[in-house]
């Protein structure tokens, strides 16, 4: 096979942090390189040196065996290297079409926009996608992540691309949606385009990917085909130690019924939510993305505002109005989109762990007290071990797996009794996940309740004792037993057989 | 140490105005001879005090994001003149309570700003043009005379004139006993207190911070309400000052504040900004104004010199930061 | 699909509110709905009409400017000195309309290339400008323009004003230019992602130079306008126009956050006013109560598009 | 070189001997610079400061604000002069400034417009108030042949003195009782929104005979409105403002009388009058007063302590062509 892309010695410094030093890379026409590592390793600066958005000090670029020079996203475009990223960049006021086709439009002779074209090309992209089109004119905005997300794919797909770099595409993708962009991807390779994979999910790799090349601190610690390596020996390279233990924990009672939810109704969003949650269990929601579940929980945690239904805590009724109630009552809720909802990125650690308990760290005239605050927080930067200068360090500053540690120290800050996490490990690296799932086995053990949603099959049967699975906002599984939680029973509830392994 | 200097200068919008300030003041004290005085410095104090209170309203307002504006603060404060006016001088209610009134007055546009921008949600650049109309018609409107033209009201009682015309040591009365102890107190309300964290949260983002359970329409419906007082407060100190009540007394105040605001480094985006910036903006400009009329530089340079400045001091900061961010 | 977009838009919500007060004002006096007044507004309407299809691809980026009117001002000083001074019409007004652009571009190369924020390059023009504007004309005003440099504001061709001709052209254009040509679409880019039109490769500095640059030349033709309709160039002229041109471009939808908005609706929003002003004095309604009247309709159209559209978020 | 030295030398001297002969610093706060009424004022002004060898010191602030004038009245104390002459925008807020002014010992007057009662020690009236409404009046009544509807449009609706001037007009309005005033309307000080208020009051009131524009930028402004519409030779406009902005419309027929008075003169007027003062003179009272360099022979009226320039000028297309401001 050709190589269609080769990184020679790249050096890049942001300030006086060395992020990539002396990086080889190679990739061949139709083949899929995964590319590993933790969160700062310098996948993400590679990638963006290798799209043009970022100019490396030094070092070179070959593509076809001819040097390149990168200077903007718009040569790498020409050239046909195109990127999908990990958080997804769209216009959201504008159309799928307009989102899909900015910067490459079909155009007329006169120069004018051929509307009618490029809405037939976008239906076209999507049904090879295997997608209904019928959400082509909705503004990006209105759309699902999920949705969101294949549609980038399908704008890059547009771009008739040689290389095309996937940055973490399935962190959001369900399941099902990630089996349909792996028969994508096959699809691709057959076109003898060259695809740069990058994943923190090393379980999938066999399935996709032909070789993998391995980088930790801005360096290649080596390039493998994918039957030579297994996934022991891929994190001990990224992390250069062995992976943490994984402990163990015993079951719950099911004693104490410390959350019950009845019949919670929102037109559009759910239908007939009943489940209830017990001291110290965890409890999986599992599903599609966009089948109801987030926001199931932000009904609970005061967000949004049912149309009918009951809520009660320890078997009373309450009415949660807004998340300071739902707070004031021991719910905490860690929401999925770290940037947009969880964290201030522009303000301190500490302005981030602090700000739903401010109000009992105030004084007298609500002055905060600011000994109380750095207690606090250097607590949990020295408890979950994030790696940042001070508490005083800017969120923007951190890699994703510690502003990840932040943003669950604000909620555990509040000393929840209910913890409701909604893809607590989104795009964090390998240790960084089992640190945080012993975290929540080690948070359920001493007796708080957790619900955890998540899209990752395998960390909901890892944690969950019990198992919720949802399909277009209807509940379409429980399986209360161990043994029942089983990737098939679940998938096929998510897609929308119904399912009870159930007590209750 | 220069470079830490410069660095500082980059970084901290106060200190780059402080230094500009200090150099301002050299200059003006060797051009003209009187502008250095006691004096003087003490006398052109009270000039900063009403633009002051409007600047410290929209430095608030700004940071509460969400293209968080107030268009309508000297229309507040023209209305909250006209009604101690025409309270106290026309229908000879007692001053005291007329003056309460009014800063309730200026409240309640406030109360009616914040509604429309944090309950309704409709943006604060429509709500505030509207309710800019709205109370200058309706100053016009309780100022007419028997003939039917809006006209001001002048006949106070002595005693009203202390707030605004009385100096201790040459020092303005509403400097040392309303201005400087606001200052502090809004100052301490932004940087020290919960509403100041809860302020700064949502103008940074407002999804993040009603996810954070931030009670983020109480803090915008706040800001506006604040707003509102010290334009009240603003229009008790220039109707005590200038010794009368007109309709048109906040005219034009509303950009100058904001500009003022912009000068101090307020983030027009929301979630930056702080009183310090905008009170060392407030002293830079006043000083400005009263240096070049002292000069004899004509007053229509007033204006241009502070776009200059305004401009010159975003090209000073980006070349600093630029030279003394990277450096670590 | 597309009739769920109209009904949602806010160009409807202004334009249905326009029509009930036509009806209104037209069933109150029989001389609102003649030829002559229809044309007394729509003249009335022009200048800020036309700077408003400048303002709104601002306001779409994201940014905004506030130095229309003091950019509007030096536009009519050049232009009436120029015709004062010896230069034939037609340069004149070219002149003034270049000075236009010209100033358009100063601030585009402030916000675009050096990269600062628009309110702090444009609140510093619009004190700069004004204080240039004093200078030039030396505080004196400039009266008796000759009748031909006063076209763009007096001018007929087919028996319709120039202005409102212009007004025409340039909005049909531009309201095609917005949808069709991918400048436009970029226009559209930029104000909901700048990151996100870089990597796709949009130069996005081009794209806000553009927009800003563009914007000084409709005020350059508004200023010709304003200048040809009052004859007069004062030291002022221009003052608060700024105002009523945002004020116009947002009350017909474009959103001040950037990333969404039309030609059509901003026109229909100085269209709104321009029409409650004029239907006001028809029915001769007390003066000093036209400000109360016409904040709290703006007020209350504005509230009925957002609460129509609530629950969409 | 020589003759450099020379040029030099005669500067130095020249300097020193205005320096020496300008004894009085006499400054004139206009209600607002770069509106071509004050211009006039200025040049009047300017031209006095020659004649009498006194310093001239003209600035305002450039929008009508009355904060704004007291904040540059306190400056000139601070810089010290011997005498302020204000034009103020509002009567009663420059007292207590004046005040001050007055206790450091700087002579205060108003010109143009009165105000800070009992502090000033001299009103320089152009014409009183009476006499303009009264005037203005009477030549909308001849122009509409004492019967028929009129309309005004006047600047700013808190415009202190326009709305003194239309309180006289409808003071004097009653004396005839064949003419309504049909509208009141207000354009600012915005020739173009001038232009647009006349068009719509026309469009209004298609019967009215006059308009009335009541400040600078109106009265042109109507005139305008006028001619666009068509009804040249049916309805008059008229009002108060500069000559130099209604020849053109004298012109084309839209305008036939309008009034004011000339600011030059009272520009001159006034710092004639306190050069007077500072040398100690004091103004016979009730008789004409020769002042060399204007034409009119000013009166003082000492229970009022005004010094009025003389009856208002109304200017017809005869003598429009002898007044350049």
């Amino acid at each position: 096979m050709d190589s269609v892309l080769k990184a020679k010695k790249i050096v890049k410094n942001f300030g006086g942090v060395k992020a990539l030093r002396g990086v080889d890379f190679e990739l061949l026409a139709g083949e899929v390189h995964a590319l590993v590592g933790e969160n700062g390793a310098g996948k993400s600066t590679l990638i963006k040196i290798l799209t043009g958005v970022l100019q490396p000090d030094s070092g070179e670029i070959e593509y076809f065996g001819k040097n390149v020079v990168l200077d903007s996203p718009r040569e790498a475009h020409e050239l046909g290297i195109v990127a999908v990223y990990q958080e997804p960049l769209v216009y959201k006021h504008l159309s799928v079409v307009e989102n899909i086709f900015i910067g490459n439009e079909i155009k007329k002779r006169n120069g004018d926009v051929d509307w009618k074209k490029e809405r037939d090309v976008t239906r076209e992209l999507l049904k090879s996608l295997d997608i209904d089109p019928y959400f082509i004119d909705e503004p990006m905005g209105s759309l699902s992540t999920g949705l969101q997300q294949l549609a980038l794919i399908a704008k890059a797909l547009n771009y008739n691309a040689k290389v095309i770099i996937f940055d973490e595409p399935t962190a959001i993708l369900t399941e099902h949606e990630t089996q349909r962009l792996f028969s994508i991807i096959k699809k691709l390779k057959e076109k003898e385009v060259g695809i740069i994979y990058i994943s923190h999910r090393l379980e999938e790799l066999p399935q996709i990917a032909d070789r993998v090349t391995i980088m930790r601190d801005g360096q290649v610690m080596g390039t493998f085909n994918m039957n030579e390596i297994n996934r022991e020996k891929m994190i001990e390279l990224m992390a250069g130690r062995a992976v943490i233990e994984e402990i163990d924990r015993k079951p719950p009672k099911y004693e104490e019924v410390v959350l019950e939810v009845e019949n919670l109704n929102k037109k559009g969003l759910y239908q007939d939510i009943s489940f209830k949650l017990y001291k110290g269990e965890i409890l999986g929601f599992s599903g599609l993305v966009g089948a109801g579940r987030s926001e199931v929980m932000q009904t609970i945690f005061g967000l949004i505002k049912p149309d009918s239904g009951k809520i009660k805590i320890n078997s009373k009724e309450v009415n949660i109005k807004d998340p300071a109630s739902a707070m004031n009552i021991g719910i905490a809720y860690v929401p999925e989109d770290r940037g947009a909802q969880g964290l201030f990125r522009a303000l301190a650690i500490s302005f981030n762990i602090t700000i739903p308990i401010i109000d009992q760290l105030s004084k007298f005239f609500g002055m905060v007290d600011k000994d109380k605050e750095r207690e606090i927080s250097e607590n949990y930067l020295k408890w979950f071990q994030i790696k940042a200068p001070s508490i005083y360090t800017l969120v923007n500053n951190l890699s994703g797996g510690n502003q990840q540690k932040v943003l669950l120290s604000k909620w555990l800050a509040t000393s929840p009794k209910i913890l409701i996490l909604d893809e607590p490990t989104r795009g964090v690296d390998v240790a960084v996940k089992s640190q945080i799932h012993n975290e929540i086995l080690r948070l359920a053990e001493s007796g708080i309740s957790i619900i955890i949603v998540s899209s990752e099959l395998p960390e909901i049967i890892k944690l969950s004792d019990r198992v919720i699975v949802m399909h277009e906002g209807r509940i379409t599984g429980r399986f209360d037993k161990k043994d029942s939680i089983t990737p098939t029973n679940l998938l096929n509830a998510a897609t929308g057989s119904r399912m009870v392994y159930s007590r209750d | 140490m220069m470079k830490k200097f410069l660095k500082l200068m980059a970084v901290n919008r106060s200190f780059f105005l402080f230094v500009f300030l200090i150099g301002m003041f050299v200059v003006f004290s060797f051009i003209i001879p009187e502008f250095s005085t006691i004096y003087n410095v003490l006398n052109m104090t009270k000039y900063g005090v009403e633009i002051g209170l409007l600047a410290f309203a929209e430095t608030l307002i700004i940071i509460s994001g969400g293209g968080g504006i107030d268009l309508s603060i000297g229309s507040i404060l023209s209305l909250s003149a006209m009604v101690i006016g025409v309270l106290a001088g026309r229908l000879g209610v007692n001053i005291v309570i007329a003056s309460i009134l009014g800063i309730i007055t200026g409240g309640l546009c406030g109360v009616v700003n914040g509604f429309f921008v944090s309950f309704l949600r409709i943006p604060p650049l429509i709500v505030t043009l509207s309710t800019m109309y709205v109370y200058d018609s309706l100053a016009l409107l309780i100022a007419v005379d028997k003939w039917g033209n809006p006209m001001p009201v002048s006949n106070f009682p002595y005693g009203y004139y202390f707030i605004g015309q009385q100096t201790y040591f040459n020092i303005p009365f509403q400097v040392i006993a309303i201005f400087i102890p606001l200052a502090l107190m809004l100052h301490f309300v932004l940087s020290k207190t919960t509403f100041g964290r809860y302020l700064v949260a949502t103008g940074n983002s407002e999804v993040v911070a009603r996810f954070s359970s931030v009670p983020v329409r109480r803090v915008k419906f706040t800001v506006y309400v604040i707003g509102g007082f010290l334009a009240g407060l603003a229009a008790l100190i220039m109707t005590s000052r200038i010794a009368s009540a007109r309709p048109d007394l906040g005219a034009g105040l509303n950009l100058q504040a904001i500009t003022i605001a912009v000068l101090g480094g307020t983030n027009i985006m929301g979630g930056e900004g702080s009183i310090l910036g905008t009170l060392m903006a407030i002293v830079v400009i006043t000083a400005l104004y009263n240096g070049l009329q002292l000069a004899g530089i004509s007053s229509i340079w007033q204006v241009g010199t502070l776009g200059i400045i305004l401009i010159g001091s975003a090209i000073a900061n980006i070349i600093l930061s630029k030279k003394f961010s990277s450096v670590e | 699909m597309e009739l769920k977009k109209i009904i949602k838009s806010r160009e409807l919500t202004v334009g249905l509110v326009m029509i009930g007060l036509i009806v209104f004002f037209s069933l109150s006096s029989e001389r609102f709905l003649t030829t002559n007044n229809i044309k007394n507004i729509l003249l009335q309407v022009s200048s800020i009409g036309v700077a408003s299809i400048g303002m709104t691809m601002i306001i779409i980026t994201g940014g905004i400017d506030v130095s229309a009117g003091s950019i509007l001002g030096i536009v009519a000083v050049t232009l009436g000195k120029a015709a004062t001074n010896g230069f034939p019409a037609w340069l004149s007004i070219i002149l003034g309309i270049l000075v236009g652009l010209a100033l358009g571009s100063v601030n585009a190369s402030f916000i675009a290339l050096l990269g600062i924020p628009p309110i702090i390059v444009t609140l510093g023009m619009m004190s700069l400008l004004r204080s240039l504007a004093y200078t030039f004309l030396g505080g004196r005003w400039i009266a008796s323009l000759p009748g031909a440099v006063r076209w763009m504001g007096l001018g007929k061709i087919l028996n319709v004003p120039v202005p409102i001709w212009l007004t025409i052209i340039l909005v049909a254009y531009f309201s095609y230019f917005m949808r069709y040509r991918p400048l436009g679409r970029y226009i559209y880019a930029v104000g909901n992602s700048l990151e996100a039109a870089r990597v796709s490769g949009v130069d996005t500095k081009r794209i806000l130079f553009f927009v800003y640059a563009l914007a000084g030349l409709m005020y350059g033709i508004a200023g010709a306008i304003v200048v040809g309709r009052a004859g007069i160039v004062q030291t002022n002229t221009g003052n608060n126009f700024e105002l009523q041109v945002i004020a116009a471009t947002v009350l017909g939808g474009t959103s001040i956050l950037g990333g969404k908005g039309t030609i059509v609706g901003s026109i229909l929003g100085s269209l709104l006013v321009a029409v409650l002003s004029n239907g006001l004095i028809l029915l001769n309604v007390p003066a000093l109560t036209e400000g109360l009247i016409i904040g709290v309709l703006i007020l209350g159209s504005v509230a009925i598009d957002v609460i129509k559209n609530r629950g969409e978020e | 070189m020589k003759k450099l030295w020379v040029y030099l030398l005669i500067g130095i001297v020249m300097l020193l001997t205005v320096s020496a002969f300008a004894t009085y610093k006499i400054a004139f706060i206009p209600k607002l610079v770069g509106i071509p009424y004050f211009n006039a004022m200025e040049a009047g002004g300017k031209r006095a400061a020659k004649d009498l060898g006194v310093e001239f010191i003209y600035t305002g602030p450039t929008t009508d604000s009355v904060a704004k004038q007291i904040e540059i009245i306190d400056n000139l104390i601070t810089k010290g002069v011997d005498a302020i002459a204000v034009a103020p925008n509002d009567p009663a807020a420059i007292t207590p400034i004046m005040k001050k002014a007055k206790e450091k010992g700087i002579l205060v007057l108003t010109s143009d417009t009165d105000g800070a009662e009992g502090v000033r020690e001299l009103f320089v009236n152009q014409a009183r108030a009476k006499d303009i409404g009264y005037t203005v009046m009477d030549v909308v009544a001849e122009l509409m042949d004492y019967k028929g509807k009129f309309a005004i449009v006047s600047g700013g609706p808190t415009a202190w003195n326009l709305n003194t001037w239309i309180m006289y007009l409808q003071q004097r309005l009653a004396e005839y009782p064949d003419i309504e005033l049909v509208t009141i309307r207000y354009a600012g000080e915005d020739v173009q929104r001038a232009v647009d208020v006349g068009l719509s009051v026309i469009q209004a009131f298609p019967d009215i005979k006059v308009i009335v524009g009541m400040n600078s930028t109106s009265a042109p402004g109507v005139a305008e409105a006028v001619e666009l519409a068509g009804k040249v030779g049916q309805i008059w406009a008229t009002g108060i403002t500069v000559p130099s902005m209604m020849k053109e419309h004298m012109k084309k027929g839209s305008v036939k009388k309008f009034v004011l008075w000339d600011p030059e003169n009272l520009g001159y007027l006034t710092v004639w009058a306190a050069k007077y003062l500072l040398d100690g003179n004091e103004f016979p009272a009730n008789t004409p007063i020769d002042v060399p360099g204007i034409d009119t022979k000013p009166i003082y009226y000492p229970e009022t302590k005004e010094l009025v320039l003389g009856p208002p000028l109304v200017f017809t297309p005869e003598n429009i062509d002898k007044y350049n401001f």
